[in-house]
């Protein structure tokens, strides 16, 4: 057990050192958020009570779209220089390595993106009540983004077309999508937001257990 | 008895059958070299070997077991090392080797610094690899095999970018591991110089 | 313990391609006659005995296509996710191909009911589209199919393609629930379930029992048309087997 | 002269063939582009009135956003593979070749846009005078996108630390956004678009002569 | 009067020099190799003579003119191979070489498929080059030295992945481009085998 948790922090450590030092590639899909949430005040025209309707559910698609830019980085660089093949071939199952390495995409991306949001949010004068189901929503589901995030990516890496991606992964971000704006809607107007809270949370459990299997096998399929 | 064994192997590829019928054992101390011209399938038998590719016929059998029902155990066993050095550019040569060690789920404690003198990198533990050059890549990919306990070692043209005296150092390194026991599967198109360790062949293709 | 071994025995003899391709002729052959008297008896029914509706008038009708066809849409999804995990668990090759050969003909049930809704949506709604919950989920799924068969042609080895899709499938599976309950969980301009209603007087006997008649003719088409790509599947599959050597010498001495 | 041409259209040929290599390869921008203009109601909840408001904006932002998850397929395999070096060495003028670079995307990409963009407005149905200006700045504009991000691309391909650049740049999208959108805005209560017009063909002109040249400049400095 | 020379030049990366006050000169028909161990700077040498990194000091001259002053001029006379093989995995052996072919800004035509015989890929006209083996795709990448009329190829480490056939077809080549008047530099760990053609060496690093 010591000695997984070991090699579960090694490869942690691995990505995380990989990322800092790559900082662009850290950093871009951050920048890229914010710059999609620039855009909608250019494109909506700078009418601010509607603007103000729309806030939250505008961070909850950049921050969607910025994590589809971000993906192909979980196995893109181990994918070209046949670290995937030794990942594959070491001696300790696939799925705890695939573990860390989400993981640390989580927090190289996830987190931070978290925070950004937040201070937009905060930016953009979104009412407390609104803002407490933001964070959560976010908490819950940003996980869930990098979770099956890892699965498409490792079915497509390497295949021809970035967009093939894109096309596979947003069907699949839309539960997430769905419960959390209905989250925020509800909170907007005052009211409970458990029941989609729970959603969100069984969808956060169920891919924290099966979606490092899924992408460990997607992976073998993929090399095979 | 012997360790690893093929049995009846075929390799499909591009509708052409590039080997069939292919057996081998391999016994403790076995040295393996696998020759063949350019396409012969000198790859994909080592990469069926370790299980990246499937054979469409045949099996693979490491200690009687095929490799596909224990495959964590085979492993554990194993080394391969192929045409990509499976090394992370924008890490440290230390950094690197720190990650290889711990996948090859050698516990002992080792001196990074020791190795990379060993293999001639001294003084270049906290160079980025992507200043490296090939050769010097290379051989942090090549450090694996100095930090590991596994018995098998498969390698895929190991001297590409090598210059001789690397050659050198990892044609000794293979003649220690086999003399203590253990065993090389390795393909390469230059002369091996190892002073008379016996060396098997397989030859695949139609033209030795 | 020995029924289990039966079912066993008789599922791999089943999923062999060769006994496969036999009784899937058959199966295929019966399944479209009944396609066939289904289909006349719900279109006779729906068009032209059932009433027109004291609301909607006689742009109902078109829930003869809309409903099986978004029903089969569901259906078939499911068939391919779980006839792909099989194929990924248990290596078996006719699981991969149902799997595979489902997705074009889902896809099409999911087209045809997008735009038999939409048409359908005019009249009622005063608009093709709305961006309701049911809809537009169930247009995800529409490009869920549409992955699908993109991440297919992506690869260049079929059974390779076939296990990647599995997962794909697999793991999109969430959103049929969502599509299902979407009427329930959001309010929706979209009609909620009709077999809910059933005991009540909202939908008559008359308009109902071409509907059931109409389901079993998409049914059955779907499982014709999909045992024909199958068989032709199997064919290229095995093209170098004994069997299917043999079956083109007898087909050329037929024709000769 | 002719022997220009001839090398622009090998390349030409080149990239359009990597690109349809894979049948799926050209319909997956335009899905992409779909799936994204789906988000939307999703996240702002399905207040029609409101939507019918944003549809335009929305397809504008949708059209840049899937243009930036697209324009890294410019330069990145040719970057891995060495193939830019090749480019880089050749006996032609280097701004040549990338312009038959960004030909080739700005046609597998931009133009299915288009059109994908105009059914989108028909079903949602865009009222024909907004969807005469969509169709205008679509094509004025995604020329732009194409051309000016690769520039970015161009600079930050492989690179660490090249996030600045790509942020000053990145900005360089906003004249085009914010000039479409003018036009989509002025169309739509029935006032005259030439002006707008005017400013988007400037900014193509200035793109046209200037990108490519910055962009081998780009790649230039990057590879030395 | 040498065609291609080199004065005083300096190279410096990761802070070391890695040489200093180089000179050379090459005539027609002159054949350069660059010796040194791994890391001595031979890339670095080549990559600077063909202008893909500024050298710190010194300069590189082309029928007496400054590369960098007239890089279009050097470069249609140039043809650069290097450590990667600058070829597409997603396109086929001839698409390759027709794009390669039109690259190298020769206008004759070329039969595709004799000089894929003649570089023993016989038959892979349309083969995607990512199903091909290693040395077949550095075959690929090679070919570009049989479609161009440049005088002056600079060639890094052709002969990795290759087997022997394939390295004598390089060499044989390599001879008669230079007995007609061409020009090669090129770096490599092998032995040369080209039956008493004269060849110039240079060595970097202090060990020889
Ligand atoms: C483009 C527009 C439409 C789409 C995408 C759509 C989609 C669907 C789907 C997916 C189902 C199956 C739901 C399930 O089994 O859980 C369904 C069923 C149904 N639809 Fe639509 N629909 C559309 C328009 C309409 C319109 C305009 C009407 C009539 C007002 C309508 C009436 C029905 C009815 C009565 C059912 C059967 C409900 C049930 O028993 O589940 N649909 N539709
Ligand atoms: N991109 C780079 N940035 C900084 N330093 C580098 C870079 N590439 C190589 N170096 C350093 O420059 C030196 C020379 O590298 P070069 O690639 O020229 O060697 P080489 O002689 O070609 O070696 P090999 O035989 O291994 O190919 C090495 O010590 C290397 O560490
Ligand atoms: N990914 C692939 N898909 C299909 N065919 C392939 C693939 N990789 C290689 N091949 C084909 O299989 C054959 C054997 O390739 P392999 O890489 O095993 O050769 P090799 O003996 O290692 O050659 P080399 O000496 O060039 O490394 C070649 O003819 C090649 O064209
Ligand atoms: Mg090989
Ligand atoms: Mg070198």
């Amino acid at each position: 057990m010591n000695e997984y948790l070991n090699i579960f922090f090694v490869i942690l450590r691995r990505d995380l050192t990989l990322a800092f030092r790559n900082k662009s590639e850290f950093i871009n899909p951050l920048m890229f958020f914010v710059i999609i949430i620039i855009l909608f005040p250019l494109a909506f025209g700078s009418d601010s009570a509607l603007l103000k309707q729309l806030t939250s559910g505008i961070i909850w698609i950049s921050a969607l779209l910025a994590t589809c830019l971000s993906l192909e980085a979980i196995f893109r660089s181990d994918f070209e220089d046949g670290s995937i093949e030794q990942l594959t071939l070491a001696r300790y199952p696939l799925t705890l390595l695939v573990s860390a390495k989400v993981t640390a995409h989580w927090l190289t991306f996830g987190l931070p993106l978290i925070i950004v949001a937040l201070l937009t949010g905060l930016v953009l004068s979104v009412p407390s009540q609104t803002m407490l189901a933001l964070l959560i929503t976010l908490l819950l589901g940003t996980p869930v983004l990098s979770l099956i995030g890892a699965i498409t990516v490792a079915l497509t890496i390497g295949l021809r077309g970035g967009m093939l991606l894109s096309l596979l992964i947003l069907p699949l971000y839309m539960p997430v999508l769905i419960f959390s704006m209905l989250a925020v809607q509800n909170a907007t107007v005052g009211q409970s937001i458990a029941a989609e809270i729970y959603f969100l949370s069984g969808i956060l459990v169920l891919a924290i257990t099966l979606a490092p299997i899924t992408t460990a096998a997607a992976l073998r399929i993929r090399l095979s | 008895m012997s360790i690893f064994n093929i049995k009846n192997l075929q390799c499909i590829r591009r509708d052409n059958i590039l080997f069939q019928g292919l057996n081998f054992d391999l016994e403790q101390g076995g040295l393996l070299q696998i020759d063949g011209v350019n396409g012969s399938g000198k790859s994909s038998l080592l990469q069926m070997c370790v299980g990246l590719i499937q054979a469409s016929e045949g099996s693979i059998n490491w200690n009687g077991v095929n490799i596909k029902e224990s495959r964590y155990q085979f492993q554990s066993d194993m080394t391969y090392f192929g045409h990509s050095n499976g090394v992370k550019a924008e890490l440290t040569a230390r950094e690197n080797m720190k990650v290889m060690h711990a996948l090859s789920g050698d516990k002992s404690d080792i001196d990074y610094s020791s190795i990379l003198k060993q293999i001639g990198l001294a003084g270049l533990e906290d160079v980025l690899l992507s200043r490296m050059s090939a050769g010097q890549k290379r051989r942090v990919g090549l450090s694996r095999i100095f930090m590991t306990q596994s018995k098998l070692w498969l390698l895929d043209e190991p001297f590409n970018a090598l210059d001789k005296n690397g050659k050198k150092i990892i044609e000794q390194l293979i003649v220690k591991h086999c003399t203590a026991g253990g065993m090389v599967i390795f393909a390469t198109h230059q002369t091996m110089e190892i002073d008379g360790y016996p060396l098997q062949h397989i030859h695949l293709g139609n033209e030795t | 313990m020995s029924l289990y071994k039966k079912c066993h025995r008789w599922f791999h003899q089943f999923a062999s391609p060769k006994y496969f391709y036999d009784i899937s002729h058959i199966i295929s052959k019966y399944a479209i006659v009944v396609c066939i008297i289904c289909f006349i008896a719900g279109l006779y029914g729906g068009l032209i005995l059932a009433p027109a509706d004291y609301q909607q008038g006689d742009s109902f009708r078109i829930m003869y296509v809309h409903v099986p066809a978004a029903w089969m849409a569901l259906f078939v999804y499911v068939v391919m996710a779980v006839a792909g995990g099989i194929g990924l668990i248990w290596h078996i090759k006719l699981a991969e191909i149902v799997a595979r050969n489902s997705a074009p003909i889902g896809a099409s049930f999911t087209f045809l009911a997008l735009v038999s809704g939409a048409i359908w949506g005019k009249p009622m709604w005063g608009a093709y589209w709305v961006w309701d919950a049911r809809l537009t989920s169930f247009l995800i799924l529409f490009f869920l199919y549409l992955g699908y068969i993109a991440l297919q042609s992506a690869f260049e080895d079929r059974r390779v393609a076939a296990r990647a899709g599995a997962i794909l499938a697999l793991v999109g599976i969430v959103n049929i629930p969502i599509i299902h309950y979407s009427v329930e969980w959001w309010s929706t301009l979209h009609q909620g379930s009709i077999i809910s209603q059933i005991d009540k007087p909202t939908v008559h006997m008359s308009m109902l029992i071409p509907l059931i008649f109409m389901v079993l003719a998409f049914k059955t088409f779907y499982v014709t048309s999909l045992l024909i790509r199958v068989r032709t599947e199997i064919l290229e599959y095995e093209s170098n087997t004994s069997w299917v050597k043999q079956l083109l010498r007898d087909y050329k001495n037929v024709t000769n």
